[in-house]
C-alpha cells in the first residue's frame, strides 16, 4: 500500500515539482502515471523509493513511513521494490549478468538460486544470449530491457517502472506489457510513469495524469491524455 | 556476515580491481612508488641513526696511570674499574704507543722523547655501556688510587653529544614526516579512485544494497591495491639493502661502526611497508565512502 | 549527401550489426530508421559520425571518405553535423546554456552570436527558464529537448537524431517534429531514428527500415512497421 | 590560437576547476603533500651538503717552520706560501699556542717543556681553495727553504674526503629520487582525475571539438592545480627555513659552519616547487589525454 498526504516537493527556489499530492496505491493496483514533460512524473515516482525527500507532507509505503525513517532503513524499503529508472542505472562495470544479481546478492539470495532467478528473467526480456555482454555494448533498447529484468528479478512487491518502453519498438513493447501485467497478476502492485499513449489505451488500467505537479485525473480505465483532454 | 556473503565481497573487489584497469594500474603505482620513497628513506635514515650512536659509542673515558705503577697494581686498578656496573670495556694503552700517535700528529722532534724521557702516560680507556655514562666514571675513576687523572673528552664530547642528538632527532622528524605523507597520499589516491565512482555507488544504494554491503569490496579492494603497491618496494628494499649491506661491509670492517644487520631490519621494515600498504589502502576506502553512505 | 556501400560492422565474434547496407542518402532529405530493438539502427546512424567504424565497406559523408578519412578530420566531419544521441550525451558539470553553447564553442564562433543562437534554441525547445541548470536536475524530456536544441545549435547540413521522443510525451513530440521539419525544409538533411508510429505515420517521410542489421524496407512516405508488416 | 580562444580556455579551466569540488580539493592536497615533502627534505640535503663542505674546508695544510728562522724569513716564507694559486688563506700558529693544545689532549705533564724546551714548531696553517689541493701544496710546501716538514693530514683527510664525497654523493640520490617520485606522483594524480572524466572528453570529441581544443583547458586546470598545491609548501618552507636560520644562527655563530643563507636559497627552492607544480601539473594533463584523443 501506498499513500501521499499533502505531498509537496520544491527542488530549488521556484521549481515545485509536487503540488499537494494525495493519493492511496493499494496492494495489486497497476496504475499509470501520466502528463506532460516535466510535470512531476519522476518526482512522484522517485519519492516513492526515497531518491527524492518530500519537502512536507507524509508518504506512506509498504509499512515505512518516509518522513520518519532512518537511513538506516532506506535499503529494506528499496528491497521490497522493483525500480526501472528512466535513465536504466545500470552499473557500467559489471556484466548484464552481473548487474542483475547485484539486486538479489543484495538480499543474500544463495548463489544456485541467483543463478536460476537471473537466467529466468534474462529470458523473459529475450536477452539470455547478452548476458557476458557490459551495458555499454547493448543497444538503448536493450539497456532498457535489462533494467526492466532487474526490477523485476527479486519479485518485488511494488513495481515501479519510469517510462519503461521509451526506448522500444511497439512490438517489444507488447511483449514488455506482457510481463509488467503478468507480474500484478501475481499480486505485484506496478505503477508505470509513460508517455506512450498507444500502450496506455491498448491496455487500461486506473491512470493518474500529473500536470505541474498536481494529480489532474485520477481514472480507473482512463484513456491517455492530461486535463481531461485526449490525444 | 555469512561465510558466503564475505566470499561474495572478497571476488567482488577481485573482479572490481581488474576492471578498473587503468585506474587501477594507477592506484597501485602510486602506492608503489610512495612506498619505495618510505622504504628507502627510513632505511637511510635509521642507519644514520644507528651510525650516530656508532660514533657515540667511541667516546670513552681515558684514566691515566701515576708513573711508578707496578703491574701487579695496574692490575688491580684494572679490576677495580672493570667492576663499575656503567663500564663494558677496559682497553690498556702503554706511554709508548701513545708517543707515535703525539708524533704522527705534532712532527719527527717528539722522538727524541722515546724510552724514560717519553713525557706521557699509560693509560686505560674505559668504555661505557651508555656513552653519557662517561662522565660519571670518569669522576670516579679520579678518585681511585694509583690514577694521575681521567679525562673523559669534556666539552668535545658533550658537543658531539649533542650534534649525534640533533641528528637524532631531526631523523625522527622526517621519520615522521615521510610516514604521514606516505598515509595521506595513499589515502589520498584512494580516495579520487572513490570520488570517480560515486554514481556507482548511488546505484548500488539505489538498487537496495545496505552501506555494509556496498562498502565491503570498496575496502578489499583498496587493501589490495595497498597489498599490490607494496610488493615492488619491498623487493626493491630488501635486495637493494642487502647489496649495499654486503658492499659496505668490506669497508666498515676496519672501523667499529655497523649498519644495521638486514635480518630483523628489513622484516621491519617490510612489516611496516606492507601494513602501511593495506591498513592505509582499506582505511581510506573506508573514510572515502562515508560521504557518499548518508542517506 | 551521405552514401553506404556494401557496409558491414560485426562488434565482437558473432555480433553483426551491419550487414551489407547500401544505401544513399541526398541533401535535404528526410528519412526515418525504423526497426526492431537492437536491429542495427544506432550503429548504421553512428558510423556516419565515425564513432563507430565499418568492419568494411566505403561510407561518404558530406565531402568526407570515412575509411581513408586522417583521425585530424574527425572533428571537422562533426561540424557539419547535429547530433542527438540516444542517450543525450549532456556534459554533466556545464550548465544547460554552457552544454549547448559549447558545440557552437568549437567552431570558434563569437560570444555575443554564441549568446544569441543558444537563447534562440533554448526558446525552440521551451527551455530557456532551465539556461543556468545543470543536466541532473532536468527531467529525462527536459534533457532530450537540451540535446536536439543543441544538435540544431550550429545549423548542421545533416541533423542525425537517435530516438528524439523516447522520453517526451505525444504533444512535445508534436513540437519537436515541427523543429525538425522546419530545419528540414530551411535544407538540411534529417535522419531519424525512432520507435514512435504515430509520428512516422503522422510525417510521412522516407522510412528505412533495418532487421538484423539488413535494410529490410526503402519506401517514400513508408508507414511504420518493418519486413512489410505494419504494426 | 585566437586571443579570444584562450581566453576561453582559461575561463573554462577555472570554472572546470571550481565544478569538480572534491576532486580538485584531492588533487591539489595531493600536491600540496608531495611538495611539502621535497621542499622539507631539499632544504634539508642541501644544507647538509652545505655543511659536509664546510667540513672538508676544515682541513689544511701544516707548515712546520725550522727552528733557528728568523721572524724576517718567516716572512718570506709566508709571502711564498701566499702567493701559490691554490692558497687561499695563510695563519700563523706559534710553538707556544700549541703546546697549550698538546697539554689540552694528552695531560699536564707536558707544562714540564715550556719555554726554550717547547719541543714543537712554529707553524704556518694554509688553507686551499679546494680542500682537494692540500696535498699537492703540502708536496710543494716541503721543498721551500726554512721548511722544515709539511702535513696534510694524510690518510685521515682523504679518509674524510670519501665520507664527505659519499655524504655528498647519497644526497644526490635522494634528491634525484624525491623529484622522481614528485613528478611521478603529481602526474598521477592528475591522471587519475582524467581518467575519471573520459566520459566527458568522449563527449567533447562528439560534438566537434578538435583535440587541442578539448585538451588546453585541461591542460591549465593541471597548471592550476599545480600552481594551487605550491602555495602552502612554499610559504611552509619559507617561514620554516627562516625560523630554523635564525635559531641556529647564535649556536653556529662560533664556528667556521653556515647554513646557505635563506635570500638566494629559498628563491631557487621556491622557484623549484612552483615550476614542479606547474609544469608537471600541465605536462601530467597532457600526458595522460594522449589515450582519450587518439582517433
Ligand atoms: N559496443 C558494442 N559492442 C558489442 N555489441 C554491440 C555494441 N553496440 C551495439 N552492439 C550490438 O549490436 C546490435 C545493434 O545495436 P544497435 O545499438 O545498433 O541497435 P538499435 O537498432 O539502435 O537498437 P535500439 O532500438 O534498442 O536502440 C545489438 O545486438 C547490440 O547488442
Ligand atoms: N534535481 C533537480 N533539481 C532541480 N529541479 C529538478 C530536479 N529534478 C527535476 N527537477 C525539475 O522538476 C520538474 C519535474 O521533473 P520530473 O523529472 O519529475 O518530470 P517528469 O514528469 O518525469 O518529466 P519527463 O517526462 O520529462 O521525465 C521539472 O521541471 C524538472 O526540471
Ligand atoms: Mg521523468
Ligand atoms: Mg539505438
Amino acid at each position: 500500500m501506498i499513500e501521499f498526504k499533502n505531498v509537496f516537493k520544491q527542488y530549488s527556489d521556484d521549481i515545485i515539482a509536487s503540488n499537494d499530492i494525495n493519493i492511496r496505491i493499494d496492494q495489486g493496483e497497476f496504475v499509470y502515471v501520466v502528463g506532460p514533460s516535466g510535470a512531476g512524473k519522476s518526482t512522484f515516482i522517485k519519492m516513492m523509493y526515497h531518491e527524492e525527500q518530500a519537502t512536507s507532507g507524509e508518504i506512506t509505503v509498504n509499512n515505512f513511513q518516509l518522513q520518519t525513517m532512518k537511513p538506516k532503513e532506506v535499503p529494506f524499503l528499496r528491497r521490497d521494490l522493483g525500480i526501472v529508472f528512466q535513465d536504466f542505472k545500470l552499473l557500467p562495470r559489471l556484466t548484464i549478468f552481473e548487474n542483475i544479481a547485484y539486486a538479489l546478492e543484495v538480499i543474500e539470495k544463495e548463489p544456485a538460486e541467483i543463478k536460476e532467478r537471473v537466467d529466468y528473467v534474462l529470458d523473459l526480456v529475450d536477452l539470455a544470449d547478452k548476458s557476458d555482454k557490459f551495458p555499454e555494448e547493448l543497444s538503448g533498447g536493450e539497456q532498457q530491457r535489462i533494467a526492466i529484468a532487474r526490477a523485476v528479478a527479486n519479485k518485488p512487491e511494488v513495481l515501479i517502472a519510469d517510462e519503461p518502453t521509451g526506448n522500444l519498438d511497439p512490438e517489444t513493447s507488447d511483449d514488455i506489457m506482457a510481463i509488467l501485467e503478468k507480474v500484478n497478476k501475481q499480486g505485484t502492485t506496478v505503477i508505470m510513469a509513460t508517455h506512450n499513449s498507444i500502450i496506455v489505451n491498448k491496455y487500461p488500467h486506473r491512470l493518474l495524469a500529473i500536470e505541474d505537479g498536481r494529480i489532474a485525473r485520477d481514472e480507473e480505465g482512463g484513456k491517455y491524455g492530461y486535463e481531461n483532454e485526449n490525444v | 556476515m555469512k561465510m558466503r556473503t564475505f566470499k561474495r565481497h572478497l571476488g567482488e573487489s577481485v573482479k572490481s580491481l581488474r576492471r578498473n584497469g587503468w585506474m587501477s594500474v594507477a592506484a597501485i603505482s602510486a602506492v608503489t612508488v610512495t612506498l619505495i620513497l618510505v622504504g628507502v628513506l627510513l632505511s637511510i635514515l635509521m642507519n644514520v641513526n644507528k651510525l650516530a650512536s656508532d660514533v657515540e659509542n667511541d667516546v670513552q673515558v681515558r684514566v691515566f696511570v701515576e708513573r711508578k705503577t707496578t703491574k701487579n697494581q695496574q692490575d688491580t686498578l684494572k679490576k677495580k674499574l672493570e667492576s663499575y656496573s656503567e663500564v663494558k670495556k677496559v682497553t690498556f694503552s702503554s706511554k709508548k704507543e701513545q708517543l707515535q700517535q703525539v708524533v704522527g700528529s705534532y712532527g719527527n722532534e717528539f722522538k727524541l722523547f722515546g724510552g724514560d724521557d717519553n713525557p706521557l702516560y699509560d693509560t686505560f680507556d674505559v668504555q661505557t655501556k651508555e656513552p653519557k655514562q662517561t662522565e660519571q666514571v670518569a669522576k670516579k675513576a679520579k678518585t681511585l688510587d694509583y690514577v694521575n687523572d681521567a679525562s673523559f673528552g669534556g666539552t668535545s664530547a658533550k658537543k658531539l653529544f649533542k650534534v649525534v642528538g640533533s641528528i637524532q632527532k631531526w631523523g625522527m622528524i622526517i621519520s615522521a614526516l615521510l610516514l604521514f605523507v606516505a598515509v595521506f597520499l595513499i589515502s589520498n589516491t584512494i580516495r579520487i579512485t572513490i570520488l570517480s565512482r560515486r554514481n556507482e555507488i548511488g546505484i548500488m544504494r539505489l538498487v537496495g544494497a545496505t552501506n555494509g554491503f556496498i562498502r565491503w569490496p570498496f575496502l578489499l579492494e583498496g587493501a589490495w591495491t595497498g597489498l599490490l603497491g607494496a610488493i615492488i618496494p619491498i623487493a626493491l628494499v630488501d635486495f637493494g639493502y642487502i647489496w649495499i649491506y654486503n658492499g659496505l661491509q668490506a669497508s666498515l670492517a676496519s672501523t667499529s661502526y655497523r649498519l644495521l644487520t638486514p635480518g630483523t631490519f628489513l622484516a621491519e621494515i617490510d612489516l611496516l611497508l606492507i601494513s602501511i600498504g593495506i591498513v592505509i589502502g582499506a582505511l581510506g576506502s573506508f573514510v572515502s565512502m562515508r560521504r557518499f553512505l548518508k542517506i
